[in-house]
């Protein structure tokens, strides 16, 4: 019991970041439906700059952790958005309006892309920092295993809860929000009621990769270890997750996140580790033919 | 790192120049790119460093060596690619590839073409297939598994001890080559798991190992991961000591790991630094704010085998070559190599290590 | 999308430096956390070194080139604009660079089968060109599935791994040939392709996408962690290479058996081997082609292409889209399995390091990049795919940095790919004059 | 009069809306017969049904084929519709295969019979005679209609770029390909100048008087309905409300109330 309540703690800490980058890849579905292939190294760059900024702000001796982490995250975001944003400008603006695929594979090149420049700049060896939140509670003795929630744990599930009612609040009640939605609706008929819809889908690639930086300090946080390759998994995953909720729902991002990482974790805490990738895709492909359309998407009717 | 882009550019397009006449083209491959990148970064800088001093020695049958630097990437299909532009460049001897998965495919088109290797691979299939022109200077996952199970089972008796491993060839090979000699003594893996490497997430593995009381992990892989399970472990409260494999001796994980990596043992040929033989070299290494540490050594003793061959031999040409690398005994810095008939080092010899405080030694 | 023709009125020198002067701030802000700054390891923990130099040599590349590329894209475009207003001669030009494509693809043939005799000492060449040759026919059997039915596929490296590992098993484990093997490997990764499409049938564009890029992953683990079927993650070695009607290449046939170069008095060469490997892979592809070409021109073709424009109108005109479907999967999955198999012989060695997901990204990228469909296109994209890199070898570490910039541009600049014209299947002048003929 | 198909008692619910209530109606053999009603009547709904891509919730449609017997379309799968019962449809937004050109459009249409003439693509695979005589009956056929409907100089023209009232044209000759028993057609007159309108009026007659399919017609433009309709069903809120002549359905009370009256939901009706 305690084993499995640990195990949850992993997969919620696990799923919580699965589903930060899942709302990247989620919004920019959502107004231009297309497949951000380049998301997961939007998240590996904002790793790299957390990385920067922490051995930074160590070597300025700044030791008020509440402090650092602030820093870092607008650092990150700002450069991170930045980087968003550029990638949408020279990789996706100029194929908007042609076929589907084409900024598909322009995304995938621009993943190359980043990768490789990372790991150039960057060079390619991992990058570690020493541990930044240490310790934290014990939530229940038993007599042969204690369950315990660290800090970063706990920082990383309430920041993911915070962010997804301070966007979903943005979405819902802003003027970009109105006018997000009103582009994923229909772009042609925003356009002549004055949305400027160039402006918005930057916006939207910027918010995304903002959250992806989120993203990219938590695990620079919890797990102390970056290096250029970790977009590529993460990716994955959080698409994987964004297409289990329902592709274009905050919520089902959300959702799809958090499913995956207790499928991951439930499954190798009682199954076989191996085969836990497995049992992702398989109850994705599960979820998909009884609900084409992932866990809150909108149900697709079909137009005659 | 800190040459500028351009400079690179120009020195990687030098690199590749076609070499003039009267120079033996000589090779090293292995993953320059990619995940394990460091890895071939060590062996350039220990091939460079080893060809420079051979050519300021006048070179070898009195022509100067030049280096031809490969890119595998660890991936087998590149790994075949490199091997074909080596032969058209008409190399005379190569060093690589690094992974076994990369090596055993690149191995026929080298036997094709006649080209003597030497390879620190270590998966037995490398020098089990019959090529009569591949030289192992690094000892064998089998040889590596067993030092490391016996001395598990010898060190740590009585306490639980888990099996783990990447799914990778090498570091599955590794793994089970540790449990089963664990067994042999006598001692049941308490846990036998496999993770996906590349991941960062392992706190459900460290969950698995704090409920079942494992206070030891054997680790057939890389030591990124491993570097990740100590952090995770640390975090959960779970004091974890593992032993790996020869891949562990990358300094990276100490960076990564931490104070944690003190808790890490592994396996490797006795450390080259330590001969008294390479002494100068490992100075003149240091001096280049180099640390010959991993496969840096190595590199410079595949080199010194050509050189030692080609000179026995009196010629560069593959029968004689490679008869004389069969034969012969080579003093090099990795101490004396020399091979049976498989190819494979007959005095390989593991030893186990352990990490202190950044610098690793023998374990007690 | 609505047409809007936007008036380009010539910039003046103040606005073209004002643009690029905010692309360098652009530069500058992202270069300041990769390039400006970077961590060094300093015996056991990281330091920032800053690399200012570098940056801004960056920025102001960054300026100079957009000053460049601006003024080199407005002149591009006025051209445009005369030749357009010049008249209307688009027609005729695609009609003659549909020509030039014939004559080239005939051309790129005749190059194709004179390339080995030409290089024949060229080891690195023949065997370069022998793996543009398998990402053509992977290109071809993929662009059935995504170029012609418009199924978005992301795992077709799953048939080309079935292909492969169910020749090492068929030929190590029961001593199968390789052209015993190569049917039955085949037909097994065309069952493959029906067992994936089934489940997905009711699934749309991305999520089918999701769904095969999962099913590729599903098989890639199990070849990993099923070690009693496909021995794991050690592979498979010792495949047997194709023999030339019984005719071993090797230096030293088994007992029994005849060598190649002894049979035709040669003298062994590793190259013999090589070279007939090339052509095996040249027939097959070929075949492909022809079987492709001809299948496009026939009902089933049509109804993919149909299906690809328009699922409701498909079944509004009672095609069983169904049907369709799997067959256009089992068709693309076929041509998959017989590239897989020829892969397994080549190498000798496989191993599910070499059926990851950036495989079948590459060969979507060749279909794409190809132009959707278009069989010559696949071919130029294969080839400018695999020598990218290739060349890029002594660029050395910027290789792939190069193939991302590379995919991105030739995207950027050509959104339907290389050669992006479809040839109707049959024409109603053409038809009647062979109807007629035929009679 | 025989009747060519029979829909009784339908009802069509999507959640909590009901597009198509108890609806009952006859489609003569042989004969054109107009359904008109305002906007969201549930008119494509219909359509939606007995053509398969709906499931009607309740209700039956039955149709006397005149070669194979009675058939129950309701439970037949929507290529089914088509292939068995002879039963084609075009739509209300176009639907060609817009890269594709227009003779290949028409040659689509009769998938069903080419495929089995190429033996699971074997016979077209090996060119053998069987499949090349069927392919050429098959390009016979669309030159024909093509020729009927004036498109054949467009032939080899991708049908996406064409102007919006050949499209329309397109559309139907590649539904007449099909050879149907019945033709649905969803407002083939949205769009058209009075000229072309004319002409489809010309074509549906002719279609009907001549080749005797029976034609079942939205239609919105009262010139169109009015002039060709042999009989005219009014839809409102999924109900009929009226059935008759054209005489009678235009001087019927609840038919003027529908399209003038309480509500206003309609402007476009208005001849």
């Amino acid at each position: 019991m305690a084993y499995a309540l640990q195990q949850l703690i992993n997969g919620l800490t696990l799923g919580a970041m699965y589903g930060l980058i899942a709302i990247g890849y989620t919004m920019v579905y959502g107004i231009i439906g297309m497949i951000n292939f380049a998301h997961g190294d939007i998240f590996m760059v904002s790793a790299f700059i957390a990385v920067t900024c922490f051995t930074l702000l160590a070597a300025a001796d700044v030791s008020s952790i509440p402090l650092a982490l602030m820093f870092v995250l607008v650092v990150s975001m700002f450069f991170t958005s930045a980087y968003g944003w550029a990638v949408e400008r020279v990789a996706y603006r100029p194929l908007r309006g042609s076929t589907r695929l084409a900024p598909l594979i322009s995304a995938i090149g621009m993943s190359i892309f980043l990768q490789n420049t990372v790991q150039l700049t960057q060079g390619a060896r991992v990058k570690p920092i020493p541990p930044v939140i240490e310790g934290g509670i014990e939530l229940w003795q038993t007599p042969d295993f204690t369950v315990q929630i660290g800090w970063s744990q706990l920082l990383i599930i309430v920041t993911t809860v915070v962010l997804m009612v301070a966007f979903t609040w943005m979405i819902t009640h802003t003027a970009f929000g109105r006018q997000q939605r009103s582009c994923e609706q229909d772009r042609t008929m925003a356009a002549l009621l004055g949305v400027n819809v160039d402006r918005t889908i930057s916006l939207t690639f910027m918010l995304g990769a903002a959250l992806a930086a989120v993203a990219g300090v938590m695990v620079t946080v919890y797990y102390g270890v970056v290096d250029f390759f970790i977009g590529f998994l993460a990716g994955i995953k959080a698409f994987t997750a964004a297409v289990l909720g329902g592709i274009g729902s905050l919520p089902g991002a959300m959702l799809g996140g958090l499913l995956i990482g207790l499928i991951e974790s439930f499954w190798a805490a009682y199954l076989w580790a191996e085969y836990k990738d497995v049992a992702t895709f398989g109850i994705l492909c599960l979820v998909l033919m009884l609900r084409p359309s992932g866990l809150l998407g909108r149900p697709e009717v079909e137009k005659v | 790192m800190n040459k500028t882009l351009l400079a690179a550019a120009l020195a990687a397009v030098g690199l590749a120049a076609q070499p003039a006449l009267a120079e033996l083209p000589v090779a090293i491959a292995g993953p320059m790119s990619g995940q394990y990148a460091s890895a071939g970064d060590q062996i350039r800088k220990g091939a460079e460093m080893a060809i420079a001093d051979i050519n300021a020695r006048g070179g070898v049958l009195g022509e100067k060596l030049v280096l031809e630097v490969g890119d595998d990437a660890c991936d087998p299909k590149q790994a075949v690619s490199v091997a074909n532009t080596m032969v058209n460049k008409e190399i005379v001897f190569m060093h690589g590839h690094w992974c076994s998965s990369s090596t055993i495919p690149a191995s026929d088109v080298y036997y094709e073409a006649d080209i003597p290797m030497a390879t620190v691979s270590t998966n037995p299939q490398v020098t089990e297939r019959g090529l009569e022109n591949i030289f192992r200077i690094m000892g064998r996952d089998d040889q590596q598994g067993m030092v490391a199970g016996t001395y598990l089972a010898d060190h740590f008796k009585g306490k639980k001890i888990a099996v783990v491993d990447d799914k990778s060839a090498y570091g599955k090979g590794l793994a089970d080559e540790i449990a089963k000699a664990m067994t042999a003594r006598g001692i049941e893996p308490a846990l036998r798991e496999s993770i996906t490497a590349g991941e960062k997430d392992y706190s459900g593995l460290v969950t698995k190992l704090k409920r079942d009381g494992v206070e030891v992990m054997a680790y057939g892989g890389y030591h990124t991961e491993v570097a990740l399970i100590l952090r995770q472990a640390q975090q959960a409260g779970l004091d974890l000591t593992v032993m790996g494999g020869d891949t562990m001796t990358n300094s990276e994980l100490v960076t990564a790991a931490g104070p944690a990596a003190d808790k890490v043992l592994f396996t490797f040929s006795p450390d080259p630094r330590k001969n008294a033989s390479a002494a100068p070299v490992v100075e003149k290494f240091r001096a280049a704010k180099i640390e010959p540490e991993g496969y840096v050594l190595y590199a410079y003793a595949a080199m010194q085998l050509f050189e030692q061959a080609a000179t026995a031999a009196g010629s560069t040409d593959y029968d004689a070559l490679q008869k004389a690398m069969r034969e012969g005994s080579f003093d090099t810095v990795i101490g004396n190599l020399s091979f049976d008939a498989k190819g494979d080092q007959k005095a390989p010899g593991f030893v186990v290590y352990q990490w202190q405080g950044g610098q690793y030694d023998y374990a007690r | 999308m609505s047409a809007v023709v936007f008036a380009h009125h010539a910039m003046t020198p103040a606005e073209r430096l004002r643009d690029a002067g905010w692309i360098a701030f652009v530069a500058l802000v992202l270069g300041i956390p990769l390039i400006g700054l970077t961590t060094v390891d300093a015996g056991g923990r990281l330091e920032v070194a800053t690399r200012f130099g570098l940056l801004a040599v960056f920025v102001a590349v960054a300026f100079a080139g957009r000053l460049v590329l601006r003024y080199g894209l407005d002149h591009a475009r006025a051209r445009r604009l005369r030749r357009v207003q010049a008249g209307t001669e688009a027609d005729d030009g695609r009609a003659l660079a549909q020509r030039v494509v014939t004559v080239l693809g005939w051309f790129a043939l005749g190059a194709a089968v004179a390339l080995p005799l030409v290089f024949s000492g060229n080891r690195y060449v023949v065997d370069t060109a022998t793996t543009v040759l398998i990402y053509v026919m992977l290109g071809w059997g993929l662009n059935v599935v995504v170029g012609l039915a418009g199924l978005l596929d992301l795992g077709y490296v799953a048939f080309y791994a079935v292909g492969a590992y169910s020749y090492a098993l068929l030929s190590t484990q029961y001593g199968w040939g390789f052209w015993q093997a190569l049917p039955v490997s085949g037909a097994l990764a065309a069952s493959f392709g029906i067992l994936l499409g089934y489940p997905i049938l009711r699934l749309r564009g991305d999520y089918l996408a999701i769904v095969t890029l999962g099913f590729g992953e599903i098989i890639r683990i199990i070849l990993v962690n099923w070690t009693e079927f496909s021995n794991g993650p050690n592979g498979i070695s010792s495949i047997p290479r194709p023999s030339f009607f019984g005719l071993e290449f090797s230096r030293r046939p088994a007992a029994g058996e005849q060598s190649f170069a002894a049979f035709f008095g040669l003298d062994y060469s590793p190259m013999q081997r090589l070279i007939f490997l090339y052509y095996v892979i040249l027939v097959l592809a070929l075949a492909t082609h022809v079987f492709v070409s001809r299948l496009r021109r026939l009902p089933v073709g049509r109804a993919w292409e149909a299906l690809r424009e328009d699922e409701i109108a498909c079944r509004a005109m009672g095609m069983n889209t169904t049907n369709i479907k799997l067959s256009a999967f089992a068709i693309g999955a076929m041509l998959g399995g017989f590239a897989g198999v020829f892969f397994a012989a080549r190498q000798g060695f496989i191993s599910p390091e070499s059926f990851v997901f950036t495989e079948s990204a590459i060969v979507l990228a060749i279909v794409v990049l190809g132009g959707m469909g278009s069989q010559m296109g696949v071919v130029l994209a294969a080839t400018l795919l695999v020598l990218i890199p290739e060349f890029g070898r002594n660029f050395a570490e910027y290789r792939m940095l190069l193939f991302g910039a590379a995919m991105v541009l030739i995207m950027v600049w050509k959104p339907g790919g290389l050669l992006s014209h479809r040839e109707p299947t049959l024409r109603l002048g053409a038809a009647a004059k062979a109807t007629e003929g035929g009679r | 009069m025989t009747t060519l198909l029979s829909v009784r008692n339908l009802t069509m619910r999507f959640g909590g809306l009901t597009a198509i209530d108890d609806l009952s109606l006859e489609v003569p053999a042989g004969r054109i017969t107009g359904i008109i009603g305002p906007n969201g009547a549930g008119k494509t709904t219909l359509f939606n049904c007995l053509t398969g891509f709906y499931k009607p919730t309740r209700g039956s449609l039955r149709l006397a084929h005149p070669q194979r017997g009675e058939m129950h379309l309701e439970r037949l799968a929507s290529h089914k519709v088509v292939r068995d019962a002879q039963i084609v449809r075009t739509f209300q937004n176009i639907r060609l295969f817009p890269k594709m050109t227009v003779l290949e459009n028409l040659i689509i249409a009769q998938h069903n019979r080419l495929q089995r003439a190429s033996k699971f693509s074997l016979a077209g695979l090996l060119g053998l005679p069987v499949y090349r005589a069927a392919e050429a009956a098959a390009i016979e056929r669309a030159a024909t209609w093509l020729t009927r409907l004036g498109l054949d100089s467009l032939a080899d023209h991708a049908a996406g770029d064409l102007p919006y009232g050949i499209q329309r044209r397109i559309e139907i000759a590649r539904a007449l390909c099909v050879e149907p028993v019945l033709l649905c057609l969803d407002e083939p007159a949205a769009g058209l100048n009075p000229r072309e309108s004319a002409e489809l009026n010309e074509l549906l007659l002719h279609l009907c008087r001549e080749r005797g399919i029976a034609i079942l017609l939205i239609e919105h433009d009262m010139s169109v309905v009015m002039n060709v309709s042999d009989h005219i069903g009014v839809i409102n809120y999924g109900r009929k409300i009226a059935e008759g002549t054209p005489e009678q359905v235009q001087n019927d009370p609840q038919v003027i109330k529908a399209y003038l009256g309480e509500d206003d939901e309609d402007g476009e009706a208005a001849p």
